[in-house]
């Protein structure tokens, strides 16, 4: 486990797939999460992993990778997997953060919930 | 079909002056008796009433991005409630106002026709739309041309024909009225942090002045005997000593003629109208002017009335509101648009103590008293000088020695020395001052249909509860201020739409355009709009301005 | 003294300008008092049960009125307690008087206010004494106590008064601040950015803006407007 | 090839061109032709998952929102200024509140224009003036992809005739994207935009700051940068959510505008929002001349009212506030935090969209609308408040938003 700052924000492939929700595209567009490299080995991940994500304000299971983020950051693309760990305080500006959530993240087996799942539809 | 009767008319462009007549609508138009069935028509009792022409608005900023993002600003001006929702809408606003505030609040003074001053040309679909959701009025827009790089470019080329050419493509595509032109080559000297100051600074980049783009578009604008002037905003805006560029720029014009109207209409001269160096010791130019424009047969101007209280600055001169942001350290927004110009917002609050405040609104008083009564028209210049809706109180000081006196009282002591303005005798009538606010106005537009009640006009009509046969003005000036508030009806195309100051429903008026095609050779210009669009702007060609079909009602008058 | 009971759990907020003066007001008015639920116009009665203990200028709101907003507002005398938790507003253009709220207390409480006390037993939300969207000044006098933690944007654009927090605060403390002086005991993230005047003291951690210079006692700034405020560490 | 309008960010893209039959496109970039391409719709209107008639969909709507003692009608952004026009006054009609997804996007810095303004300029201005273009807490080329070719970094104009002639600097907290088109990339520490932007004015302004970095860029880099920013001739801020999602939010807006308004006492600079959906800007421009706000507008008491933290959507679901919800062309139930989204469980929720989307799983009444850009026309407000127009390139059976949003607003009239 490691403590982790969060951010969310667009992607190419999540923008591309925005119409289309319960396409596997989609789905695999927004059900990940980036991770240092660093941070990575140190969870002792490797490629197809599974990780939890716990924040203050909720926790999502996601696909592990590798990415261009600082040690300490991890990056979810927008969507239903990230907003399950975002903050919903929107601090009095009707805006809720959305990048910048303190929390922490751990290597798990539980698989990731496919979007129905996740909104508890299915 | 209505009967208005026993009302006394004042119709200036007529020559009816206080005298009992009856008048009669028919299809929303003016004409004569012969032309009704008096028993089908509705009876309006008008017996000593002031029934006159509905007002003309001809420079006000009430839509378009501009003021939208003034509304978006400044929410306190938007708090205040003037309507509920109910079968009208909710009525929005201090001195900004919403669409439906605009509509509402002009047809509850008796005014039925406004313009918008200043539409950026790649703009014009948001003007468009926002002046389609002013209920009421009729509107027409001017499209902003002085900074426009073809502008510059036929300006500096003495192309005549193509400038004519781009202007007549530009009003179709804008559906625009005609030719504004702000701080020619002002605003595209602050693309690089400047202004020009006189008539003869070239614009960066291009070799061609101030002075040219104005005898350029005046020139033009005449060839292709459009029913507008150039409508202009000087160089030099709100600076102290500027009045001798204002009276320079008036001058240009001496020699050019059109006979059924002006060439040239200055706009808010008041901004316009300072002497001095500095704000230190600013003072009036505004008798000078006056000079000026008394002794030309051939330029309007417009007052620009300072109106004490809030007041946001808008306009399409980017470099005065940066100005202006410095001096009162206050909100500003930019808008620096593609190669067309820009524009700024600054919010602002007159304030009598003030002696700059004081002397501003000395200036726009000097001017109505001052110039002919047929070559001002009464303005704020909305909302840069404040609110249309004091119009009745600037028309009670016209007409009001005595309420001069009791404002001056409590105004900046520096208009004392700084101004004429306590020294003023003039007391403009009740015929004048309709003359500046009905068919003057509608005379500089070009709008013939508006601003009187001769046969043929629309029947676009204010009733007031005056009896001018009764009044004294220069002593009774509270109950005119009072009752130029109030009509005891507004009549817009025939229809009631106020009765005793109540809004009774919402109507939609017609968005009047110009269509110039028939005397340009628009395809002369074809392969340089190409280029103009694929090298400089951001949007295609086929994809700028403006179709007929988007619009609510749209109103075409082709020039021959 | 007028208590207020709520009859029945509210699904939407409610909008009731309620001061002290209205235990002043005759019985009939006050049944009568005219409050909004949602977009409906409701008489006082249809929403709380009253019980009148004579014309003492107290209101007493028991249970939960965490969906009533603009309790006290630009009240000038008198008392309102709140038994729990109060939304939105409260106490927003309060001129004088006292507001005791027990439980927490929603965003904006004393609002441009310009006299009297609230505090907050409890915990507070966020614009505490802050200026209203488009209005230049906030809080101008009075005090404001929270005795659990607040939240962000506290004394934004304040001008005098007091606001004590003995908790900890969110971020973004006395932007812009004209004067007056805010309390936090705790921690607190930004504080003073833009301040020209006025006194931020702060108990705990804190994050300090580079455009503040240090001093004796603390810091000075915010030198972007040649600020003379100060940040001082308690 | 049919001649369009992109409506899928708020580039709007007016050059493209796509042909519906082979599903082919030119000059589309990978949003683009993805929002041209045919895919699964909404096949009916339904009432609790039973297919209606759009006529049955529209009375259930009305009597839902007419009955309803809050509804909040939320969305707006990707649908034509024709429907949000209707909406408004809908809104304004059953006393509800008017949201739109700005406010969980760029409506901070609506708020950072209430504080200070917005010194700024069509996207033209930067096409042919700018020689400094900084990206701000924004990736373009993931979100706006064509943003750099059309508008900015590569574009060419009037004073900008190469790439060579201007300079381009990212910053963000992590190396994203379009980090790699940057002359100069500053990576700073999440949460601290508003300090280094602090730092900039006093640097820029001639003070000196005692710290000797500044969320996580070292004072020198930061010098360098003010000074990149002073010696410009005319440059722009483009920034994005990283800075209005982040801590700091509207206060990071109102810095940097702030920022911007020193530097032109020095120099030309502008600055403007990356905005995200086609026609966010109009569901933001059109309320404020209807109705005088840009957003978090409520109705109840039969007139406007502005309040972010009482009326912005997230907000009214979060505190339980709103007993009726309708979507118009948004999916919240993907894109709010969960809490939000919780709510929308609990109360009566009406969808416009022509798209299945997580928030039709939510909803009682659908009514599945044609694609503007594709089968409906109207116009839009491009990112810097440009209008165009979109066009409808094929006919469809599905009702168009503008035509829904009018049905139901009288519908509402005719109980009222």
């Amino acid at each position: 486990m490691i403590e982790v700052e969060v951010i969310t924000g667009r992607t190419i492939d999540q923008g591309k797939t925005v119409e289309e929700k319960f396409s596997e595209e989609y789905f695999n567009a927004v059900n990940y999460c980036e991770i240092n490299e660093q941070d990575f080995k140190k969870l002792g991940l490797r490629d197809g992993d599974r990780v939890r994500v716990k924040t203050d304000f909720g926790e999502v299971v996601v696909y592990a990778k590798i990415g261009d983020v600082p040690e300490g950051v991890i990056f979810i693309p927008m969507g239903p997997y990230a907003n399950r760990i975002t903050s919903d305080d929107t601090d009095g500006t009707g805006m809720p953060r959305f990048k910048g959530i303190i929390g922490e993240i751990e290597k798990t087996d539980e698989p990731v919930k496919s979007v129905k799942q996740l909104l508890g539809v299915e | 079909m209505l009967w208005i009767k026993n009302g006394i008319v004042v119709d200036p462009k007529n020559g009816i002056d206080a005298e009992r007549m009856d008048i009669f609508v028919k299809n929303g138009k003016i004409v004569n008796e012969e032309d009704v069935r008096k028993e089908d028509c509705r009876v309006i009792d008008a017996n000593n009433k002031l029934v006159v022409a509905g007002g003309v608005d001809m420079h006000a900023h009430i839509a378009g991005s501009k003021i939208n993002v003034g509304r978006t600003m400044r929410p306190e001006e938007m708090r205040v409630v003037r309507q509920t929702a109910g079968k009208l809408r909710a009525s929005m606003g201090r001195v900004l106002l919403t669409s439906p505030a605009i509509g509402y609040e002009y047809a509850r003074m008796g005014y039925t026709t406004a313009v918008e001053a200043a539409t950026p040309p790649i703009g014009a679909p948001h003007t468009h739309e926002e002046l389609d959701s002013i209920p009421v009025v009729d509107k027409a827009s001017l499209t902003v041309f002085g900074n426009w790089h073809p502008v510059f470019k036929y300006a500096a080329d003495r192309d005549r024909e193509k400038m004519k050419a781009f202007i007549a493509w530009a009003l179709e595509r804008t559906k625009g009225f005609g030719v504004k032109v702000v701080n020619p080559g002002g605003v595209e000297a602050w693309m690089y942090g400047g202004n020009v100051r006189n008539l003869d600074d070239e614009v960066p980049k291009w070799s061609v002045t101030p002075r040219e783009i104005i005898t350029e578009l005046v020139n033009a604008n005449e060839e292709l005997n459009l029913p507008h002037s150039v409508h202009l905003h000087c160089n030099n805006l709100g600076v102290p000593g500027n009045y001798q560029t204002t009276i320079e720029t008036i001058k240009l014009v001496s020699g050019i003629r059109n006979d059924s109207r002006q060439v040239l209409h200055v706009t808010h001269v008041q901004f316009n109208a300072y002497a001095g160096s500095s704000w230190r010791d600013v003072a009036s130019g505004a008798a000078e002017i006056a000079k000026v424009v008394n002794s030309m047969d051939n330029v309007t101007i417009d007052m620009g009335q300072a109106i004490f209280g809030h007041a946001t600055a808008m306009t399409s001169d980017a470099p005065f509101q940066f100005t202006l942001h410095k001096l009162t350290g206050s909100r500003w927004v930019n808008k620096d648009t593609e190669i067309e110009g820009g524009a700024g917002i600054v919010p602002i609050t007159y304030m009598p103590k003030n002696p700059v405040h004081a002397l501003q609104w000395a200036i726009g008083l000097e001017l109505g008293l001052l110039v002919e009564s047929d070559r001002v028209v009464l303005s704020t210049d909305y909302p840069n000088g404040g609110p249309y809706t004091e119009y009745p109180y600037v028309m009670a000081m016209l007409m009001s020695r005595r309420m001069r006196e009791k404002e001056l009282d409590r105004v900046s002591p520096y208009v004392q020395k700084a101004t004429s303005l306590p020294a003023i005798e003039v007391e403009k009538t009740l015929y004048e001052v309709i003359e500046m606010t009905r068919s003057l106005p509608a005379r500089v537009m070009g709008l013939e249909s508006k601003g009187h009640l001769g046969t043929g006009a629309d029947a676009d009509i204010a009733i007031y509860n005056l009896n001018p046969n009764d009044l004294d003005p220069a002593s009774q000036y509270d109950v005119v201020n009072r009752e130029f508030r109030v009509p005891a009806y507004t009549i817009k195309d025939g229809e009631i739409i106020v009765k005793d100051g109540n809004l009774l429903k919402e109507t939609w008026g017609r968005t009047y355009w110009v269509d110039a095609r028939k005397k340009a050779s628009v395809d002369s210009i074809d392969s340089d709009l190409n280029e103009f669009f694929t090298e400089y702007y951001t949007v295609r060609r086929e994809n700028y301005g403006v179709a007929e079909y988007w619009m609510r009602k749209p109103e075409r008058l082709e020039v021959n | 003294m007028l208590i207020l009971k709520p009859k029945f759990s509210f699904d939407v907020s409610i909008e009731a300008e309620i001061t002290p003066e209205l235990a002043a007001k005759s019985p009939d008015e006050i049944r009568n008092f005219r409050v909004w639920y949602g977009k409906f116009e409701k008489r006082l009665e249809e929403l709380f049960e009253i019980t009148n203990q004579g014309d003492e200028k107290k209101l007493v709101l028991d249970g939960d009125f965490s969906k009533v907003k603009w309790v006290g507002m630009g009240m000038d005398d008198g008392e309102i307690v709140v038994k729990g938790n109060i939304g939105a507003n409260c106490g927003a253009f309060m001129r004088g008087g006292r507001i005791i709220i027990e439980g927490n207390a929603d965003d904006w409480v004393g609002a441009e206010m310009k006299g009297g006390e609230i505090v907050v037993r409890g915990n507070a939300r966020n614009l505490i004494g802050c200026a209203y969207y488009g209005n230049a000044t906030g809080m101008k006098d009075g005090k404001i106590v929270v005795e659990g933690d607040a939240g962000n944007y506290i004394g934004e654009k304040m001008a005098g008064g007091v606001i004590e927090i003995k908790g900890s605060a969110g971020d973004f403390i006395g932007t812009e601040m004209k004067g007056g002086e805010i309390v936090i005991h705790g921690d607190c993230g930004f504080a003073g950015g833009d301040m020209k005047a006025g006194i931020i003291r702060i108990g705990g951690k804190f994050d300090l803006l580079p455009t503040f210079k240090k001093t004796e006692d603390g810091w000075i700034g915010d030198v972007m407007v040649n600020g003379e405020g100060k940040i001082i560490k308690i | 090839m049919a001649d369009a309008v992109c409506t899928f960010c708020g580039n709007v893209c007016d050059d493209v061109e796509f042909d519906v039959n082979t599903q082919k496109g030119k000059r589309l970039c990978a949003l683009g032709l993805a929002k041209f391409r045919e895919k699964e719709r909404i096949k009916s209107p339904m009432i609790n998952g039973k297919e209606v008639s759009y006529e049955e969909a529209v009375e259930e709507t009305a009597e839902i929102l007419v009955n309803a003692k809050k509804p909040l009608l939320y969305g707006w952004s990707s649908t034509v200024n024709e429907a949000i026009r209707y909406g408004i006054i809908l809104t304004e009609k059953v006393g509800g509140v008017y949201d739109q997804c700005s406010s969980v996007c760029h409506a901070p810095g609506t708020l950072a224009i209430i504080e200070e303004g917005i010194p700024g300029g069509s996207l033209g201005t930067a096409k042919n003036r700018a020689d400094v273009i900084v990206f701000w807490g924004c990736n373009p080329l993931e979100a706006h992809p064509r943003h750099p070719a059309r508008y900015s970094a590569m574009a060419k104009g009037f004073l900008i005739k190469s790439r060579k002639d201007r300079k381009i600097v990212v910053v963000d907290v992590r190396k994203t994207k379009s980090a790699a088109m940057a002359d100069k990339f500053i990576q700073i520490k999440p949460g601290y935009d508003y300090a280094i932007i602090s730092a900039l004015r006093a640097l820029v302004k001639g003070e000196d700051i005692e710290a000797r970095e500044v969320g996580g860029v070292p004072k020198e880099v930061l010098a360098e940068l003010a000074d990149m920013m002073k010696s410009a001739n005319y440059g722009v801020i483009f920034y994005g959510l990283g800075i209005t999602q982040s801590r700091g939010r509207d206060r990071n807006v109102e810095n940097a505008v702030k920022l911007i308004q020193l530097l032109n006492r020095h120099t030309r600079w502008v600055i403007w929002p990356m905005r995200g959906h086609y026609n966010v800007v109009g569901a933001g421009e059109i309320p404020a001349w209807e109705v005088g706000f840009q957003y978090a507008i409520d109705f109840s008491r039969g007139y406007p009212r502005f309040s972010p933290a009482e009326f912005s959507a997230v907000e009214m679901l979060l505190r339980k506030d709103c007993d009726a919800m309708l979507v118009m062309s948004s999916d919240p139930a993907a894109h709010f935090p969960w809490k939000a989204v919780e709510h929308m469980k609990n109360i009566p929720v009406i969808q416009i969209d022509p798209f299945p989307n997580m928030t039709t799983l939510l909803s009682n009444v659908v009514i599945p609308s044609a694609v503007a850009g594709i089968e409906a026309e109207g116009n839009v407000y491009r990112m810097d408040g440009i209008v165009l127009r979109v066009k409808k390139l094929v006919d469809s059976e599905y009702w168009s938003d503008e035509k829904i949003v009018h049905e139901i607003l009288k519908a509402v009239e005719r109980r009222l």
